[in-house]
């Protein structure tokens, strides 16, 4: 059965991943059945697209790492059943998309490829998801200063000395923030995510998160290829302050060399006897 | 956990810290009130009214103070590079121990 | 060890405006490192941890008018205050229950209104500090569980 | 009309994004909506107190928290108000990145700049319940 779905691109007229992704949509609603949501109508109003956002699979295409269309999508509260970036893609396929905002050959031929893939795959899919840190057990260490507390998750989570977190399962970690950088930023209002296919070095940058009174660069606890991120944050970055263990993790990462990360990681006992001594030193 | 060790290197063999260009730099002084280190020292009577006073206070691998600079005056030396070098000396040190 | 201070909201009339303001000057100016606050309605709209607020610390409350929203809520929801300021006590009543005010438009009377209160607050402040340092020592400790007494 | 539409800040003490939230509904209650709105004590209804009850209570409801903790919000439906709407300081700082607001004591220019902007969208909201009746 050849499915219907509502297809949200971006509308990024001043790049050419923006152009790209707009064919890549136009392609696809070409299909019978699917149709083409306006991401700059949708921003203005709700009623237009509501019903078709809801009823139908959603396919989010955006051109570049600024994500518009997956914000607008978790604005909006939509659930997204496929989503693809241009520029990854064009990497992922060794594509250099021209400067220029007209397609010309080779851009036209990477949108019909990337259109039909993002087709296939959903044809595909049903298979549910599977999460695979779904098992986390949390069990927190505490402590305590003045009103504010600050959680450790003993068991499984691996930290560095500068507050971020790794859970590993089998060849994939989740990476996140502790509480202490939660904590001194306070409300943090934005969430710049890094690039999914990124290659990211052992205490490299993955992403920044920020609130009114900093920018945080998250440093990676282990070198690893980003294979997703956190894309609750981008419409929500307090759920990090709720709890930068659970739903405010920030992205998952495929392992590249675990063996001489391991070196470098402190488990709990470890990083809490460092948590404790910050606290004390500086936290206000 | 000493005071003065980062991943069990002693601190002063770390080469972290931040680099101020003096060229850009228009000394609005945000990065030290930012700095919760006492990495920088303010000198209101000398020309260079910025300094890098306690470059072993930096914590390691954090750029933070670098993002409050307007200018983009202040850098720092390259991660990955300043990882191999940690690495390195850890294995120095257990090569001695 | 430190000090809790808790202001009513102070919507409805002068002497909570006052009473908010006078708060804010013990926790910026007058004693920054011995006091904490919390925001009242969070003993029902937060966890544990904010309810735990009075137990955890010697609390005094300040309040606008004589509804006594900030104690009383404080001691329903948290735990018992060591002491309280009424505002309107000190700058009279018919003030106090004049219109709220924005900070905006504060001038050089509500400016002495909010010096008076805050000085009664540092008062009875001083004498908590007093009697509780003497006492036990407040929460101190990981609270890991671990019984380490760090 | 009935009731008049309950504008209800959260009590902001620990933040420059509580100051804004009080200092917008003030706006909305005595600037921009005198006739339609009126600010109510957030920390009177935490109390429980009858009175306080009855005066939310199945009333159109419009709190102003500061930060994602919607103690304004979830104070206001606990003591049985309808919430039309939430608003939240934090959304605005969002557009504002780097801005410099001030904090839970004073607001800087900006910090006023921004106290304008959500009242003028709380203004919009109690226009358009009134509107709907």
């Amino acid at each position: 059965m050849a499915k219907s779905y509502a297809v949200l691109p971006c509308n990024g007229l001043d790049k050419s991943a923006g152009c790209i992704a707009r064919e890549i949509a136009l392609r696809i609603a070409e299909q019978p059945e699917n149709e083409l949501l306006c991401p700059v109508f949708y921003r203005v109003s709700d009623a237009r697209y509501n019903k078709t956002a809801s009823e139908k699979p959603l396919l989010v295409i955006d051109g570049c790492s600024t994500r518009c269309a997956s914000k607008l999508a978790a604005e909006k509260g939509l659930k997204i059943a496929g989503k693809v970036t241009v520029t990854e893609e064009a990497k992922k396929r060794r594509v250099t998309p021209g400067k220029s905002l007209r397609l010309g050959e080779s851009e036209l031929a990477l949108a019909a490829a990337i259109a039909e893939e993002l087709l296939r795959e959903e044809e595909q899919v049903e298979r549910p998801k599977e999460d695979r840190f779904a098992g986390i057990v949390y069990d927190y260490a505490v402590y305590t200063k003045d009103k504010f507390i600050f959680r450790v998750p003993r068991g499984g989570f691996y930290f560095n000395e500068n507050d971020c977190w790794v859970y590993i399962v089998g060849n994939v970690a989740r990476v996140g923030v502790t509480d202490y950088v939660q904590q001194s930023l306070s409300d943090i209002m934005f969430f710049t995510p890094p690039e999914v296919g990124a290659e990211v070095e052992q205490f490299g940058e993955l992403g920044t998160i920020e609130s009114g009174k900093a920018v945080f660069e998250v440093v990676s606890p282990v070198s690893g290829r980003v294979i997703s991120i956190n894309e609750e944050l981008l419409a929500a970055p307090e759920l990090i302050n709720e709890n930068p263990y659970e739903k405010g993790w920030i992205a998952e990462l495929e392992l590249l060399d675990p063996e001489s990360d391991r070196e470098f990681l402190l488990d709990f006992e470890q990083y809490f006897e460092v948590l404790k001594k910050k606290v004390d030193e500086f936290h206000v | 956990m000493s005071e003065e060790t980062f991943m069990g290197v002693p601190r002063e063999r770390i080469d972290w810290y931040p680099r101020i260009d003096y060229t850009k730099c228009n000394y609005c002084l945000e990065c030290a009130k930012f700095c919760p280190h006492n990495v920088y020292e303010v000198r209101e009577d000398e020309e260079k009214k910025l300094v890098v006073k306690n470059p072993e206070n930096c914590v390691v691998f954090c750029r933070a103070c670098g993002k409050t600079c307007g200018p983009d005056a202040i850098s720092f030396p390259d991660k990955a590079e300043t990882t191999r070098r940690i690495k390195e000396i850890r294995k120095e040190m257990e090569g001695n121990g | 060890m430190k000090i809790g201070v808790v202001s009513c909201s102070g919507e409805d009339c002068l002497g909570g405006t006052i009473s908010r303001l006078a708060t804010r000057k013990m926790l910026d100016e007058i004693y920054p490192e011995e006091t904490v606050t919390i925001c009242l309605p969070l003993f029902l709209a937060g966890g544990v941890e904010e309810r735990g607020f009075a137990q955890n610390f010697p609390t005094i409350s300040v309040d606008g008018c004589d509804k006594y929203c900030a104690k009383r809520a404080t001691e329903k929801y948290s735990g018992k205050v060591s002491d309280a300021v009424m505002v309107a006590d000190i700058i009279g009543k018919e003030a106090a229950e004049s219109g709220p005010l924005s900070t905006k438009n504060l001038t050089a009377e509500h400016r002495e209104m909010v010096d008076k209160v805050a000085m009664e607050i540092k008062k009875k402040f001083e004498a908590v500090l007093k009697s509780s340092s003497a006492g036990k020592k407040l929460n101190s400790g990981c609270g890991c569980g671990c019984g380490c007494g760090c | 009309m009935s009731k008049k539409i309950m504008v209800i800040p959260c009590s902001g003490m620990g933040k420059v994004l509580g100051l804004v939230a009080r200092e917008a509904a003030l706006k909305v209650a005595t600037e921009l909506c005198p006739g339609e709105a009126q600010t109510v004590c957030l920390a009177y209804i935490v109390t429980g107190d009858q009175e306080a009850r009855e005066k939310i209570e199945g009333a159109d409801c419009l709190p102003i928290d500061g930060c994602p903790k919607l103690c304004a919000a979830k104070n206001a439906e606990m003591a049985g108000g309808i919430i039309k709407r939430e608003f939240r300081a934090v959304d605005i700082f969002k557009e504002h990145k780097g801005a410099k607001p001030g904090d839970a004591t004073a607001l800087t220019e900006e910090g006023w700049r921004m106290v304008d902007e959500l009242a003028d969208r709380v203004k919009d909201a109690v226009k358009e319940l009134v509107r709907e009746g």
